[in-house]
């Protein structure tokens, strides 16, 4: 695809998320569907599935659209702009993680399942909070004395984003000499949610494996390529995530200019206090330059190198988060008393930006990995 | 000395602001640990009157609920100093805040501008609880810009009808009264037509409507007014002369606004997950913690320097707004910090287990936000020290 | 394809403009590493003539003196594009600017608002280094305020007749011609009564006092016009059109205050400063250093977004001050973090042993404070884009 | 001496101070001394004797005026307030680590000169830039083989900041057992100075000692006591200097609040625009915590207790360092470009907080001492 064709391509697609998103009024429903469970809408999800964005990264040849990781943003960026409560990005974390896995009968019926909707995925892969590297999982994987080439799997994953709704995870685990990645579907005897509330309203969960049985056919990869599938999902996702904290980045800045142009206070519409103007000014640099990183470090992290993809999803993760804390805090602020109301709109994505900020690792961390990844050179300084 | 038995019955004829400073802190600080119910204490935000009301009865039959009313008027009596001594108290020893609007607002004001018809009906009454009172100031359109408020009372027959709208009403739901600021001259400069009323909340035609707040506590009421008649006999003061009264209230007062015990409390939270997380080995984590530990500590030694002019007897000039600053947005800083040495417990709602330990690690941001918006936003505040400290021109 | 040997002399014909920019980057930097003198190579601040003739004859002979003029006229005919990969490899190679105003500012001027005889006497000139130029714009009363200057320029006989001061002129003292901005009708709006013209710094009445600045060097002076006549024919423009001349400059030229190089080689002496001190193994220097590191990477990153929109042959827009802001800021972050991480050798000044490398710890510092004053302060673009960015009322 | 009795005492010695400084015109002093050796003025330093400052600290037993720390930090605020050039800060760190001696014969006769103005003495004890132990030291004191009871100094101190045009060195140096103060005159053979500039044109050298004879009578103090004597002059060193730091932002605020409210720009004065305006506040803030923390860490030094001590003076130190970073920062941006210039006072005092800044320990070194010295307790939290 040409440079033009691939921008006509993200244009299309972001113009149908946003239209989407006018039709589907998200607003209201995050807020109806806020504690409860699973916190999203399966009709919604079988329309997302319908317009294919559930299999926008998935290659042609198993049903997705065969796009790149651009045009996932594109859609992630889109629907956190607007609060959508599905968990595409949940979603699309997992799938990427099986579109890694080695070719198989069930590779091919989940992407299927995954890209028309009737299949749910989520990734349950971390052992400990503050903890992101894909090597460290708290799953054991040991051989099943009754059933041979079958596993039991023990242990434990935290955080699982998306975990209450879906219908079955990819689940990282060690073996006796190497990674693997299974799929365990939802309500597999032995396996035990322990749900949580994030501070959106939407659910996260902790797994517990006791003895779960996973037959032959479920093992996803193993050794090198289930590490490499993992990485790289792991990866993608926090550019997802980092596209869902710009989204939201830029409403709630627009939210807010619209706020500094029409509340009057001392017979002067806000905006036009010199004190509001420059914070305003310092949120828009932000929100730019945020930007400007996230599609550089998009471009750096093809080409195959894990490290330098890493680098890259590291310091988009890194420079999203601080230029989301640093416009929804403000943004708080200078809607004055109604913006700490439950009323005002902003609550939600100062909520939605706590929990994106969190999810695989925040600023500091992913600052000290790039620091790890990248080495200091010339052509840097 | 002996120091008398905390659980005795208070006499309402002690004086107690002939004690010295010392002997009356003690005083006070063993009276609490022995009477203060544990369920008031450390209270995760403000407390409604049916979560306080048995506290007020023991604070009220002790004759300490009010420590600044005349003990004529079943106050304390407290000097300004012996005040502060008594705040510093109860939140050393965690008491929540109650519904005390009655107290320290409406209570003043009608001692000090009262006809003796008011005082004799509401004092009592405040005392004990039996009239609960919020405040009627803000409105929709007049947040920071307060004099440019519309509520408006006129006059008809023996009464003021009300038509408006009030906002931000602080625990407006289990009120029994409100004191009110309302336009009663449309024809004079802004805060010259404005008179101070007060209002039965069962009065006809009062609508309360909770605001539920970002952390998902129901602190605030917007309440409506349509046609409430309120009698003549409720005007506090002159009329027209409401702005004066309400900006008497601007005393030491404002000390409590920028006391540091708040900054405290949410770094003692910061340090509860420090240590449940093990992040004392962590230097860069000791670093952010340290500067923030001292930037608290030296809000600390700033709040007793005009502690210590309250206690010479001066009155507290418009400076003291730089403790309200410095306070708040330490306390922002302290959230954010526990933010980040949370991951992802950074990013759960409510309680939750942090390593062993049950915390709400978001708590903190969410209280501290009220702090840099209300009484007077911090931009306000940097607008009045600007002006009338600096001297810069305008 | 056979790259030209670069120490070839120049042939004033060659269309540069029509390589491809990769071969154009290339052979630049092939000619600059084989052609320019080490002496001018990241110089600590601004040079001097002196410092930089011999130079200046180098680019001059190679036909490379001034990238963005017409080929007709002596320049090399560049597009915006290719102007930007020369200023890029220029930079990237070290070279100190030099006294270029005429070549960046009125040269370009001239070509577009002079008389035939003007092109023909100071274009030559100026390409060959004969006429030096020093800008005449700010003026002790009119800083960020530049419309309010008060220089005025008077006509009598053939001549203008000019008394007032200028500041901060950039490298006055080393001028042999001034460009200047006088009022010549102080009947109209301010900017409406401004003319733009030519001086020779040789003309009587005119004196040059240097002004030394914080760092101890001595880049500006202030000068000062006592009765100084300059010829009716060097008027630049039509009378009191001299305002709208300045501003036609401002161009996709704004791109190169917001380039990242410099706050990357004030982030190159940070790292040389950590690697001698060791402080790679600090965590807490790590995590202040990465922070920097990254806010400079996103900057490149933003920069590259308006070269694009250069390449593509869109005029940039108001937004662009946003990379200044941004860069002067960064660097003045990081020489903040360079007298931290320095302990007692941020005491010092000039070059000093640290640890076993020669550094001037302070150098950043004081470098880094002019970029958020001049060209417009930050406060000044903080205005401008909330404004014609943001859209906020005024 | 009561509360108010000290307070009326301060404010005479403050007052003295500001006499002085009006009828000396120490900047222009300050400029004329830039960039020379010793960077002061001696008959200068002799008006300082008879006006008592140079023995503000020294008991009156001998021939001081007996004051407390309090009154040393009222002279320092003071002088710094003007950028006075001469080393009163260095001598004073050296005389109270002399007044912290054992007694005899030398104390009494240096401190006597020292009171008088006829020794100018400097302090020579740091090891290595960046550490501020009083414990650590690079002068290693041996027998002198050829003189019963006397040392020879072998070694060298880094950053002795009055070093150049003292008349003699307190060194703080190690023997076999345990750590030791002696007394060298400037001149004493093996001994040598390299001076470095200062970034406010003041000197302040490094001393190599190569074979330096000490003769018994100048041993100081031995063991604990030259330990105590050290440290009890460090620290209080740290409070001079904080003070001097808040005594220059003082200066320096006051002079960009002058010049926000008259410099015009656009029609207006500058200090009109609120987004000035909230900045400024922001540095009064700044100052206002900076005095209110000194005055209590000064209280906290009190009573004897050595780490208690140490805290309060790194807190006092800290504190300074990020007011005067702050306001001499804002200040230079608010003067704009006159700020910029050598001939703008500004200039001054922000170089001279460069220096102060750095001298002892700057602001991120005395933090970390503060969180090692002073446990997390209930009290505080």
């Amino acid at each position: 695809m040409t440079d033009a064709a691939a921008l006509d391509q993200r244009r299309l697609l972001a113009d149908s998320v946003a239209d989407y998103c006018r039709r589907s009024d998200p607003l209201r429903r995050a807020r109806a569907l806020r504690d409860t469970d699973p916190g999203f809408d399966r009709s919604a999800w079988q329309e997302m599935a319908s317009l294919g964005w559930l299999g926008v990264g998935v290659p042609e040849a198993w049903g997705g659209l065969g796009l790149t990781l651009a045009e996932q943003a594109v859609v992630a960026r889109g629907l956190s702009a607007a609060v959508m409560p599905e968990p595409v990005t949940a979603a699309m974390i997992a799938t990427r993680a099986i579109v890694g896995c080695t070719d198989g009968a069930l590779k091919a019926s989940l992407l299927e399942g995954i890209v028309g909707g009737a299949i749910l995925p989520a990734l349950a892969w971390q052992a400990a909070h503050g903890d992101i590297d894909p090597a460290r999982c708290a799953v054991v994987a040991a051989p099943d004395p009754s059933a041979p080439g079958a596993l039991l799997l023990d242990g434990s994953a935290c955080f699982v984003v998306g975990a209450c709704g879906a219908d079955g995870f990819v689940v990282a685990v060690r073996t006796m000499d190497a990674p693997a990645l299974c799929w365990v579907p939802a309500g597999t005897p032995g396996l035990s949610l322990s749900p949580h509330r994030l501070a959106d309203g939407r659910p996260v969960a902790d797994l517990r494996f006791e003895r779960v049985g996973v037959p032959s056919g479920h093992r996803l990869a193993v050794g090198e390529a289930a590490h490499e599938a993992l990485a790289a999902a792991l990866d993608e996702g926090q550019f997802a995530i980092a596209a869902e904290l710009l989204g939201l980045s830029q409403r709630v800045l627009d939210m807010t200019l619209d706020y500094l142009r029409t509340r009057t206070q001392f017979g002067r519409p806000i905006g036009a206090f010199q004190a509001l103007q420059h914070r305003a000014v310092d949120l828009y640099i932000h929100l730019r330059i945020g930007d400007a990183a996230f599609d550089q470090a998009l471009r750096q992290a093809g080409g195959g190198d894990a490290d330098r993809r890493a680098a890259a999803a590291s310091r988009a993760k890194a420079r999203a988060c601080e230029t989301a804390r640093h416009i929804t805090r403000e943004a708080i602020q200078m809607h004055g008393a109604i913006g700490f109301t439950d009323d005002c709109d902003i609550g939600l994505y100062v909520k939605r930006a706590l929990v994106l900020s969190a999810w695989l690792g925040n600023a500091r961390l992913h600052r000290s990995r790039y620091a790890a990844l990248v080495p200091l050179d010339a052509a840097e300084a | 000395m002996t120091v008398p038995d905390p659980t005795s019955t208070a006499d309402a004829s002690t004086d107690w602001d002939a004690l010295p400073d010392d002997v009356f802190r003690m005083e006070v600080r063993q009276w609490l640990q022995a009477n203060c119910p544990e369920h008031v204490r450390f209270p995760a935000g403000r407390m409604h009157w049916h979560e306080c009301r048995d506290w007020w009865d023991i604070l009220y039959r002790k004759g300490w609920i009010a420590p600044a009313w005349p003990r004529a008027l079943g106050g304390m009596g407290l000097s300004p100093i012996k005040q502060i001594v008594m705040v510093e108290e109860l939140e050393r020893h965690g008491c929540g805040r109650m519904p005390d609007q009655g107290i320290t607002q409406v209570g003043p004001i009608i001692i000090r501008y009262g006809t003796p018809a008011q005082k004799e009906w509401y004092l009592p009454r405040t005392l004990s609880g039996e009239a609960i009172w919020c405040q009627g100031y803000s409105e929709p359109n007049a947040g920071s810009d307060l004099a440019s408020l519309q509520t408006s009372a006129v006059e008809d027959g023996d009464d003021y009808v009300i038509n408006g709208s009030k906002i931000w009403t602080t625990l407006g739901m289990d009120a029994t009264h409100m004191y009110v600021l309302a336009r009663t001259d449309r024809s004079v400069k802004k805060q010259e037509g404005i008179s101070f009323l007060l209002l039965d909340m069962k009065a006809p035609g009062i609508t309360v409507r909770p605001i539920r707040n970002i952390a998902g506590d129901d602190e605030f009421c917007q309440v409506f007014f349509d046609d409430v008649r309120t009698p003549k006999s409720n005007l506090v003061g002159a009329l027209n002369q409401g702005w004066t009264i309400a900006k008497s209230l601007l005393g030491f007062e404002r000390l409590g606004i920028g006391s540091p015990r708040r900054p405290q409390l949410a770094f003692a939270r910061l340090q509860k997950l420090a240590r449940a997380r093990g992040l004392f080995a962590d230097p860069v984590f000791m670093d952010r913690f340290t500067a923030l530990r001292l930037d608290i500590a030296d809000l600390s030694a700033a709040y007793e320097v005009f502690v210590e002019q309250v206690r010479r007897g001066e009155p507290l000039g418009a400076d003291v707004s730089l403790l309200k600053i410095w306070a708040t947005e330490a306390m922002q800083r302290s959230s954010e910090l526990m933010i980040e040495a949370g991951d992802e417990h950074g990013a759960l709602g409510g309680d939750n287990d942090v390593d062993g330990v049950s915390m709400n690690v978001l708590a903190p941001f969410y209280s501290s936000r009220p702090g840099t918006i209300y009484g007077g936003s911090n931009e306000i505040q940097r607008n009045i020290l600007a002006k009338a400290v600096l001297g810069l021109p305008q």
